[in-house]
């Protein structure tokens, strides 16, 4: 993709998704006139085919919007909006209007009632994607209970349905595509995780550039340096998982890159988090400072859609059977692009 | 060099209050919600405070003639683990118990120690503790907060920052520049007790990144305080603060800052039946940690009662003991996201992600680690 | 225990366990003159009362001697046999002369044949101490075959037997002692472990304050300092650990307690030696520096009988189990003294 | 700042010798243990170095004119982590393919390029790298190894140590004073290609701990070398030798140190069927790892291929590489003693206890972790 269009898109996100608007809307405002505002962009169906009124974009293509998103902390479920689109669109059904959050895991099923229990996004979403016992289905949040059950600030909600809603969207079981929801999920935490890293890697070494203590830079002192390249690095690794979570010529993530991506930008989250707010020392927990916007979605996104250790068995599994494969021709074969 | 510190056992006579303090806080802690409990020594209930100076438990080491209970440190070890990790809201009194108490009977004129002790063990005096500054942060050495000596006492103008419960205390310790300038770094620094309700004082709460307000900013516009506002001897500030710092990194408050995480996942392990190996050799190596670092906090406490200053160590212990409390949410974070099927409490849920966010802080009161482990490396006789 | 006799263990050590005695038995010397002076010492019964020719002292007693043990790199097992002969005098029996081994795991009977895997200090030792199927034994090494299997230096061996030895000392089941030989083993290495560790930051402190670099010793950089921190905090609280599996006022350690000893000693164990190294550089990897003599019984004793894992998952399997407990009160009660 | 890496695909007329390669491999290495297969590029073999240059896999990357196969730095990275994941013996010719080669290449005159590049493509010649003293370690620019020119070229005297394969390598590039003294610390430093062979040449190989000889101490008094013994420019060595450490960082040489023990305990974990949740999690752990890091190794060759420099960022992933590289050996012993009733081969134990304690050093070679950090924190413009 050009730089003109992810400039734009940045022109947008750094317009529209500004911390005021993070605030406003962890704070419990509503984020109708932010998404107005992506709808009206454009950009939600560019992972659809022209014929269908997309862009014909490929996943690859669109990686760094997705990066961008989580740069920006875009407080609405912007990346799973534009892959359950697609997902849909592959599985035959136009996506209605709204934003779609995805549950990867966790809906259940109680005589009657429907639980997705801690939705990433599940705060703010029009819909959620999600697959009960054996249906995928698309069921409007408008017509259950959200629960806030994530503390302050965060955008995660467990939804419960009485009944499955009368305008639910019920998605045929013949035309799936092959990519499962949890893995959907977690290709698109990653690339909200990378994205939310570099934000926080930037903060900090402003501030270390900008903080005196004891008569010079705390970026000059070895320690810190030191913590800052450790940061750097986790960052670093975080965009190449994301990427190659991001992988491939349709829209259409792998499963295990997905886990790769999703596992290494969960890993990278937290060490990230957690160095950020060591440089920063008290500054960095208040509320008026712009830090914890961005650490809040990296704690948060790292436990979404499976973390680390949930990726990681996966990938581990799968390797363990596949007698045909070395580990390194595992890693050249099936993971690399 | 470090002492070795040698596996000590707690008095029986300490342990013996135990079952009590249990039982008390069984009834008055056990129906908060975790994600409350896990504030603990951030979590303020005055109440709370009283409720435990009526049964004698604030200044439980301070001479009875004050109003103590004239015990040992490890009475007090006992009941600050437990009020730790039951996540009491202690920090009404919290400070005014470990440090500033300690700190007056120390260095306080008779009048002062009249005046004060009495008032903390009856939970009637919250203090706070004025240290850092906006452009200060760890290097407290270039500290402008100034106290000029006049005919009245002392005039008390600056601003200080990130100090913990200005806005619900009564005083502040404050350490202030009384002589020289800044140059002069620890030269001419000197603790300040200020009454916070004085005309002049301004108190302005820092909302934090999880919704509360425990810190504030103090401003002192021409604070007139008393000539007896002065605590310890003038220009020796900074020793003082030395010996306090030293002592708040002994105590058992560097280990139990995720407790009330452990205990809740802990129960939700066993009620959903979650007992898998990585749960329990996660579950393991925390209660192991938490255990070996128990025993050197005691091994701390015994050499306290023996009169020694084990500052270096305490050190040490601290540092280690930041480790596993910032650890503790994100192993329990990974394993809770690494089996998505199984449904979570709300109020665990809660926990987590409240001591994910304030996890960072654990390192930054009473010192960077990088600062701890500078100290340590000198302790070492590294050179 | 008394100073003067933890010092005159000491002297000993310093005196028959040199570096240059540890290097040749290593190489394959024989540790026959090493063995006869810690025996002539008359230290090898002290776990025995004294109305059995020992000196009646207690675990915690002996945890000076134990540390030291590591401390010196002794390479016989010093304090396994310490251990089993009061194991053994528990259990009834006399031990015969020599030094023993302990297999806390990995005994098979395969038809006639024994076979005890990777045994530690099995190399050097006389006897193993084991369980095979529900039967205790002291076997007797001479009568087996050893074979070295953990490569240069290594103190383990493999021990197999073609059948049960004449010699064997069999073990009635009716006098066991509680503690089993899994934890016992666990007991015997955390002291060793503290030990050398001690001994390894020591070197590396001294390395540290002499080696010049950049016009400055190494250990005024900041990140050299942090670094030793690390290594010293690990080195205190694996001390302290080791005395916690040391515990008690009879010879007999209890289970938990050696858990968590060994867990913590051999998670330290590995940092530690990390470190060790990482500061020393190049000079450190030498066969004749002496720094490699500690730390490869670091990984060698790590790995022993059990590593943290094992025991880390023991901990938390007895905790999950004990539902009247909190951590704390498991803490308080079930493994501190 | 440092420039992003990109994802990239290796071209596939490189990716098409792979299977030729492994074929090769399969027959002969697959044969050696794994803990002689776990020395890999400390492995020394002149015969399969020259089994290599037969099939023209020597000097991938060099002209055709000089003996080379004229590829691009994609046909070497294919080979390069064939041979390394195999844990092939590939020390023999290492240095001289990788680092030595394209150092004459691209400073050396045509005479030195005529000279030395065929004998390299040919395994005739052997390279080592001189750099370190006995106390310089990572501070270069305090060496005191001195040329002093005269009449016949150039007298060496001195001592280098920490030489890789000395002992069996007919040439050493060595970092020497050719002017100055130690207080100019950079400046007057140059590049010597040293025939070992001179009268006045001592090796004295050092042994390590784990039995091996790949280092040594090589000495020199009064060498006389040739006037075309200095390569590139006289006083350029320091900037030359940056050039080399900055290629040096860049290779797949830093992820797979630890491959023949990855590659062990996977097959050992498949015949002994332990597949329990702690082991599929770190073996996929590793292996994501290891996945990302390839792919950005992968990336920086690219800009290789581009004419860039990325030395900054192939700092960051060498940094990153050896983390993992020495994680291998803790993390898989840890879980081989988590599960001691399983009977683990010996050949497995014997590569594993190799690997723990070489670790150390795969963060010695080209600049200790602290150094690297240091560079990497610079390139992030902090200031």
């Amino acid at each position: 993709m050009d730089n003109l269009f992810t400039d734009s898109v940045e022109r947008l996100f750094a317009e529209i998704a500004t911390p005021e608007v993070i605030r406003l809307i962890e704070g419990g405002g509503r984020a109708d006139a932010l998404w107005q505002g992506l709808e009206d962009s454009g950009f939600l169906d560019v992972l659809l085919p022209e014929e269908s009124e997309g862009a014909g974009l490929s996943l690859a293509d669109v990686f760094p919007l997705f990066l961008l998103a989580g740069r920006y902390a875009v407080p609405v479920p912007f990346v799973q909006t534009l892959l359950a689109r697609a997902w849909l669109h592959a599985a035959g059904i136009k996506a209605p209007p709204g934003s779609i959050a995805i549950a990867g895991f966790g809906v259940r099923q109680h005589g009657d009632a429907l639980e997705a229990g801690t939705v990433a996004f599940g705060r703010v979403a029009d819909w959620v994607l999600a697959q009960v016992e054996a249906q995928h289905v698309l069921l409007p949040v408008a017509a259950g209970r959200r629960e806030l059950d994530s503390g302050h600030g965060s955008l995660n909600a467990s939804l419960r349905w009485a009944a499955q809603p009368t305008d639910a969207v019920l998605i045929a079981a013949d035309a799936l595509p092959r990519i499962g929801l949890a893995a959907l999920a977690a290709a698109s935490h990653a690339p909200l995780l990378a994205g939310a890293a570099s934000r926080v890697l930037e903060l900090t070494l402003d501030y270390a550039n900008q903080r005196t203590q004891f008569g010079k830079n705390i970026g000059r002192f070895q320690a810190i340096q030191n913590q800052i390249s450790i940061m750097a690095e986790r960052t670093w690794a975080a965009r190449m998982a994301a990427q190659l979570a991001c992988q491939g010529s349709g829209w259409e993530p792998g499963y295990l890159r997905a886990a790769v991506g999703k596992s290494r930008c969960s890993e990278a989250a937290a060490v990230i988090a957690d160095i950020g707010h060591a440089v920063h020392g008290a500054i960095g927990i208040t509320e008026e400072y712009d830090l914890q916007l961005y650490t809040r979605r990296l704690r948060e996104w790292r436990l979404a859609a499976g973390t680390e250790t949930y990726w990681a068995r996966q990938i581990g599994t799968h390797l363990l059977q596949q007698s045909n494969h070395t580990a390194l021709s595992f890693i050249c074969e099936d993971i690399s692009p | 060099m470090i002492d070795t510190l040698e596996l000590t056992e707690i008095p029986a006579e300490d342990e013996a209050s135990r079952a009590e303090i249990r039982a008390f806080l069984m009834q008055a802690v056990s129906t908060l919600e975790p994600d409350v409990r896990a504030r603990s020594w951030l979590g303020f209930d005055a109440g709370f405070s009283r409720s435990l100076a009526e049964r004698g438990w604030l200044g439980l080491t301070l001479p009875v003639e004050y109003g103590g209970a004239g015990k040992g440190p490890f009475a007090r070890f006992v009941l600050s683990e437990e009020l730790l990790a039951a996540g009491a809201p202690v920090s009404a009194h919290w400070i005014a118990d470990r440090q500033s108490g300690p700190l007056i009977l120390k260095y306080g004129t008779e009048a002062q120690k009249q005046f004060y002790l009495p008032r903390i063990c009856k939970a009637e005096a919250f203090f706070c503790i004025g240290m850092s500054e906006p452009n200060s942060g760890s290097d407290l050495a270039s500290i402008k907060t100034r106290a000029t000596r006049n005919a009245q006492g002392w005039t008390l103008n600056g601003s200080k920052i990130w100090t913990t419960n200005a806005q619900h205390s009564q005083y502040m310790i404050a350490l202030v520049r009384t002589s020289g300038e800044t140059a002069d770094r620890y030269k001419g620094l000197s603790q300040i007790i200020v009454d916070l309700s004085l005309p002049g004082v301004t108190v302005r709460p820092i909302k934090d990144m999880a919704g509360d307000a425990h810190f504030s900013e103090v401003f002192f516009d021409n604070v007139q305080c008393q000539e007896d506002a002065l605590i310890g001897t003038e220009g020796d500030g900074w020793a003082q603060v030395n010996a306090e710092l030293a002592f708040e990194r002994s105590g058992p408050e560097r280990l139990y800052s995720s407790m009330v995480l452990l205990e809740s996942w802990l129960l939700h392990c066993r009620q959903a039946d979650v007992s898998d190996a990585q749960t329990a050799t996660a579950l393991g190596t925390i209660v192991s940690w938490l255990a070996v670092l128990r025993s050197m906090s005691i091994s701390l406490t015994a050499k306290l009662v023996r009169g020694e200053s084990p500052a270096i160590e305490a050190t040490l212990v601290k540092d280690l003991g930041t480790e596993i409390e910032q650890a503790i949410p994100r192993i329990i974070g990974d394993l809770m996201g690494a089996t998505p099927d199984v449904d979570i409490p709300v109020s665990l849920r809660r926990t987590l992600v409240y001591l994910e966010q304030m996890a960072p802080s654990f390192s930054l009161r009473g010192g960077t680690r990088e600062i701890l482990r500078g100290i340590i490396a000198r302790g070492l006789g590294l050179r």
